[in-house]
């Protein structure tokens, strides 16, 4: 008998718990032609904001040891532009799609919330507070606590579709995040954004990236982020979603043990395309092998 | 576009630096068109998350090969596949080269693992026109026969006289014009470092020519997700992002904001 | 003409400004055979507290990608022992000793700290506030600015040799902290501790570490410390000591670069015991090759 | 203790996943005593910060060789090191065996790899005396021809039965003792899996044996640095921590806190 794989993240039911991580998969088409959509969990898309943004200058990435730094700085066609170039195309898939939204004040969040509730064809928004890459006071909304309320206050008051705040890493005490989100009424949480870091050539004696800094992310950071999520899941009731440096299918076996209810992949997707899809076809392998009949089984199998 | 499992059939010291490295990828190798690439997983890099990306050499049959240079961490790596052992590749990737156009005279420019990027435009050129390949030094220069075998004209420059004309490579392109064009309208095919590709761009536009110039962004995912490739390229008054992995690496020398580039 | 490696920390003239990072590098005697110890520009022993204690259970320590998880938990031979084991051993080297030292409580700091005082042959204390390993409130003064600010302060009231807090790198405002140890009078700080993390094992369903959690470190958090060495240096006028993953010379010229006077090796003396003389000739060589005169001409030369 | 560049000399399988991997390594090699190892740097494993253990087999002049199996990332990558190549070693590494007392009548205990950490013990033993193998399967059973040249008797023991005596090592011991031992005081010298050192400990302790066993903690600096490898000693009345590759791997039997040891 073929384990269940199905999950319900914030109110959505996901044929499995493997979702691809926002800012590496694109709107959908880039990667469909290597991968077969219907077989994710769920598509997160790249970060979207109100308006076409252009992000920020080359170099945007560099290589570090086990990871990736970037700073691509959310470019973006906008909500109009996603939803007239992208939307479409996603829809022709049996594949629940989560928007990745920001904001460079509260209003904004709100606004971009407030749109994306009037569009048919979306399944629930993921609320990036955390990316470390915009100067304009948005590092804040995922570090300063009563930022985060505020943001989370804001959007949950502007739509009725799921809210699944999005956890900055670098912060003191998570928990208080996670908690703080559910009780603003978020339906589910994910963490880890990317890590607060930089690199420098001494050759040039200048920055790697355009942007000085960037965020971490890929194998490097899985240590971090294995224990905020932990931490996260054991704080709060509402589903929490998984992620950083998730590169086989034991690595996400371990974030939902730890406690996760689902998990995206990230960076992997650029070492190996297919890796979510052998993440869902590794975690099916597992589960028969130690005989349980469903992933929820799994979750939060940790001894303590 | 296809992910796919490679098995080495050759894999030699060229000279320079330089290797080629040939295998089967049955997959990949007959949808391959001129300029594209592949994106290629380095064996036993486990440290390294990104591919990296390389020029389609030559596509035959079910082969492919690419010629690279050691420059770094991946590259250096890579020499110790053998024969008979496989790899992950990606491809192929990336908008090439357009056909040439009939009606034109074909002239390629190259430097560096340009003269590898270029064969597959060479060799489905209906005209066999003249290649310029540039480098530092003899060692730097490439593919020379295999050009000639295909009937085309190859001039070499090279910066320090080791090995044909001395000087840059666009030296002997304003020389061609100057002196043997003949009023032929030329269509040019380039790959080569930055500052080549500008050189040959400035002169294309200032001269009415078209030029294809291929573009040598540090890439992430290759296939158009990640936005770490992108250069900017005209859009009505203003700009706009291109991807190098999925518009580019080959574009209209007239679209690039080449002033951006180094 | 060789260039002139010689730094000043917290007063003290170093040969070169390669450290040793404490915990990687036990007392001395254990890397005596193989590295010659008069060729470090300081050396940095494992934490002491007051008492002997015993640490952490194991497993103590897991490797992650690029990476280490320890969670040793400060094993050590308390004042006396070290006084009467250690320092006579240390004493026959031409090398600046600095001991790293913790306690649990505000006013065991301050006590270890005065015993110090009273001992001849120490040339600095580096303050542990940021191990992340031991369950009674040490976490707190790493991440606390108020439990941070009481310990420095007692410390520095407590004794007269040099005083350099280690800053605990999970924090939202890095400068925040090095401002405060700069304004209660510490001489220097150093930084980075190692990053809260955690490993699991799907197979036995437990944590991979007795202690459950430990600190991550190493290669992968390379870009992390960076980021919060320039950061930190960028904040204060005293002098910093960066770590964090460094393994060669680039590595240790990046961190220089970025604003640190000197650095501290650690986790790669497991991997190649030779790592911090490497580095120093490493340093050397590059000082030849660019021109420059000093180390000091090399330190903040990154073009911001 | 050395820190030494290796050069492998032969680097061949064995059986039952093992490798006998030879090497020059003139520094350490002389200075190996029995029950020692080495800190391997695994080459082309970066992503791995921590060197692997492993007891040294033979040590003769400026050679010495390890026996290793392949159960994990690093034994797995060491494997595609070919003769000619070089690795980094550390050794030799911590306080092995002690020669044995001439007095009594040596018997070797060893499963796994532990066979090959003996070897040199028994070459280097005055008496001759009975090695004891264990092991699941024939294919887990190593250096029967290599104890029997030095004039030792191995008596091999299989869990399935397909090498020697069905059973375990313990019980071909017990039956020595009963049926063989004709009161003669034996040594022991034991190294293999927790499991099977405890039972030789506790039978040793039991009847006033002296026995040496050395415990396989997972290391990491494997110089006394880092305080990974510790087990529980006897100390007075309660315990201490000892240091696995320092003040062992190998530790006198009764020193051992063998209830916390799985
Ligand atoms: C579309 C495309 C096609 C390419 N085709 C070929 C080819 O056919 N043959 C070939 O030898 N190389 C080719 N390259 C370049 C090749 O991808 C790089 O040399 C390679 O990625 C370097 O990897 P590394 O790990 O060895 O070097 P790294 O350790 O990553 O870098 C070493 C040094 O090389 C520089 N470098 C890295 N990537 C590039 C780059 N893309 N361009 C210029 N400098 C770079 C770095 O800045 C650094 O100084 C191509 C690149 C692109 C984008
Ligand atoms: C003093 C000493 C001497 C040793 N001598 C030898 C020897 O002569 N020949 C030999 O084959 N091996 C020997 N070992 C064991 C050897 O060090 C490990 O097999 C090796 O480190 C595993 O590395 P890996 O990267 O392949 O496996 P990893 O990927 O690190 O681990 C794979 C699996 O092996 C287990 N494992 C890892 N290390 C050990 C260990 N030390 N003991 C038991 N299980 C372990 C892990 O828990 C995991 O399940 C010795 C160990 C010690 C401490
Ligand atoms: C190139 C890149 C772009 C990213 N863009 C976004 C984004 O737009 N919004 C967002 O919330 N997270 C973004 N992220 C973070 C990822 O969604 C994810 O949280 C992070 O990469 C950790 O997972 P990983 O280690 O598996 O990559 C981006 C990450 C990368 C590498
Ligand atoms: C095994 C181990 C033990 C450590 N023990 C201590 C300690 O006792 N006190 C302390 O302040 N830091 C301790 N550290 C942290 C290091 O001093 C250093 O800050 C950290 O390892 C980062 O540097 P690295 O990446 O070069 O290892 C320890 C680190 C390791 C790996
Ligand atoms: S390399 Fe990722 S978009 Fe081009
Ligand atoms: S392995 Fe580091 S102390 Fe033993």
């Amino acid at each position: 008998m073929k384990p269940d794989l199905s999950v319900m993240i914030a109110g959505i039911r996901m044929k499995n718990p493997v979702m691809t991580a926002s800012g590496t998969f694109g709107y959908g088409p880039e990667y469909a032609d290597l991968v077969d959509l219907n077989q994710l969990g769920a598509i997160v898309v790249k970060g979207i904001c109100l308006a076409p943004t252009k992000g920020n200058l080359t170099p945007r990435t560099a290589e570090t040891a086990s990871g990736l730094l970037n700073a691509i700085g959310l470019p973006g066609p906008g909500v109009d532009g996603f939803v007239r170039e992208y939307l479409p195309f996603l829809r022709q898939y049996d594949v629940p799609v989560f928007v990745n939204i920001w904001g460079k004040t509260v209003e904004e969040y709100a606004e971009v919330a407030a749109r994306f509730d009037a569009v048919s064809g979306i399944d629930g928004l993921e609320v990036n507070v955390s990316c470390p890459n915009i100067k304009e006071g948005s590092a804040l909304f995922g570090t300063d606590i009563r930022m985060f309320e505020r943001v989370v206050r804001a959007i949950r008051a502007a739509t009725k579709l799921p809210v699944i705040p999005k956890l900055a890493p670098n912060v003191s005490d998570i928990a208080e995040f996670a908690c703080c989100a559910e009780a603003c009424g978020a339906d589910a949480i994910s963490l880890i954004n990317s890590f607060p870091g930089m690199a420098v050539d001494i050759e040039t004696r200048g920055f790697k990236l355009a942007n000085k800094t960037g965020g971490l992310t890929g194998p490097a950071i899985k240590p971090i982020a294995l224990r905020l999520v932990w931490l996260a899941a054991k704080a709060v009731k509402i589903p929490v979603i998984g992620m950083g440096g998730i590169t086989t299918a034991e690595d996400a076996l371990e974030f939902l043990m730890v406690g996760a209810r689902a998990v995206a992949v990230g960076t992997a997707s650029f070492t190996n395309p297919d890796t979510a899809l052998n993440v869902v076809r590794g975690i099916e392998a597992f589960l028969a092998k130690e005989g349980l009949a469903s992933v929820s089984d799994w979750v939060g199998a940790l001894r303590e | 576009m296809q992910l796919e499992r490679a098995t080495v059939l050759e894999h030699i010291p060229i000279h320079g630096g330089y290797n080629l490295l040939r295998m089967r990828a049955p997959g990949v190798a007959p949808r391959v068109r001129p300029g594209q690439f592949i994106h290629v997983k380095i064996p036993h890099l486990e440290e390294c998350v990104l591919r990296r990306p390389f020029s389609v050499f030559r596509a035959d049959g079910d082969a492919l090969a690419i010629l690279y240079k050691d420059v770094g961490k991946g590259t250096r790596t890579l020499q110790y596949l053998k024969a008979g052992e496989t790899l992950s590749i990606l491809g192929p990737l990336g908008h090439g080269f357009p056909d040439p156009n009939p009606a034109a005279y074909p002239i390629i420019v190259a430097g560096g693992y340009g003269m590898a990027a270029l064969y597959l435009t060479a060799r489905t050129a209906p005209v066999k026109g003249i290649a310029f390949f540039g480098g530092r030094a003899a060692k730097d220069i490439l593919c020379v026969s295999d050009f000639e075998a295909l009937g085309w004209t190859v001039r070499v420059t090279t910066e320090d006289g080791s090995l044909g004309r001395k000087g840059i490579v666009t030296d002997a392109l304003d020389e061609w014009w100057l002196n043997e064009s003949a009023g032929r309208a030329p269509e040019l095919f380039a790959c080569g470092p930055g500052g080549m590709l500008k050189a040959v761009a400035h002169r294309a536009i200032e001269r009415g020519w078209t030029a294809w110039t291929s573009m040598d962004n540090s890439m992430g995912c290759g296939v158009g997700a990640c936005l770490t490739c992108v250069l900017k390229v005209r859009e009505g008054e203003g700009w706009t992002w291109a991807r190098a992995c999925r518009e580019g690496p080959v574009f209209d020398a007239r679209a690039v904001l080449w002033e951006e580039i180094e």
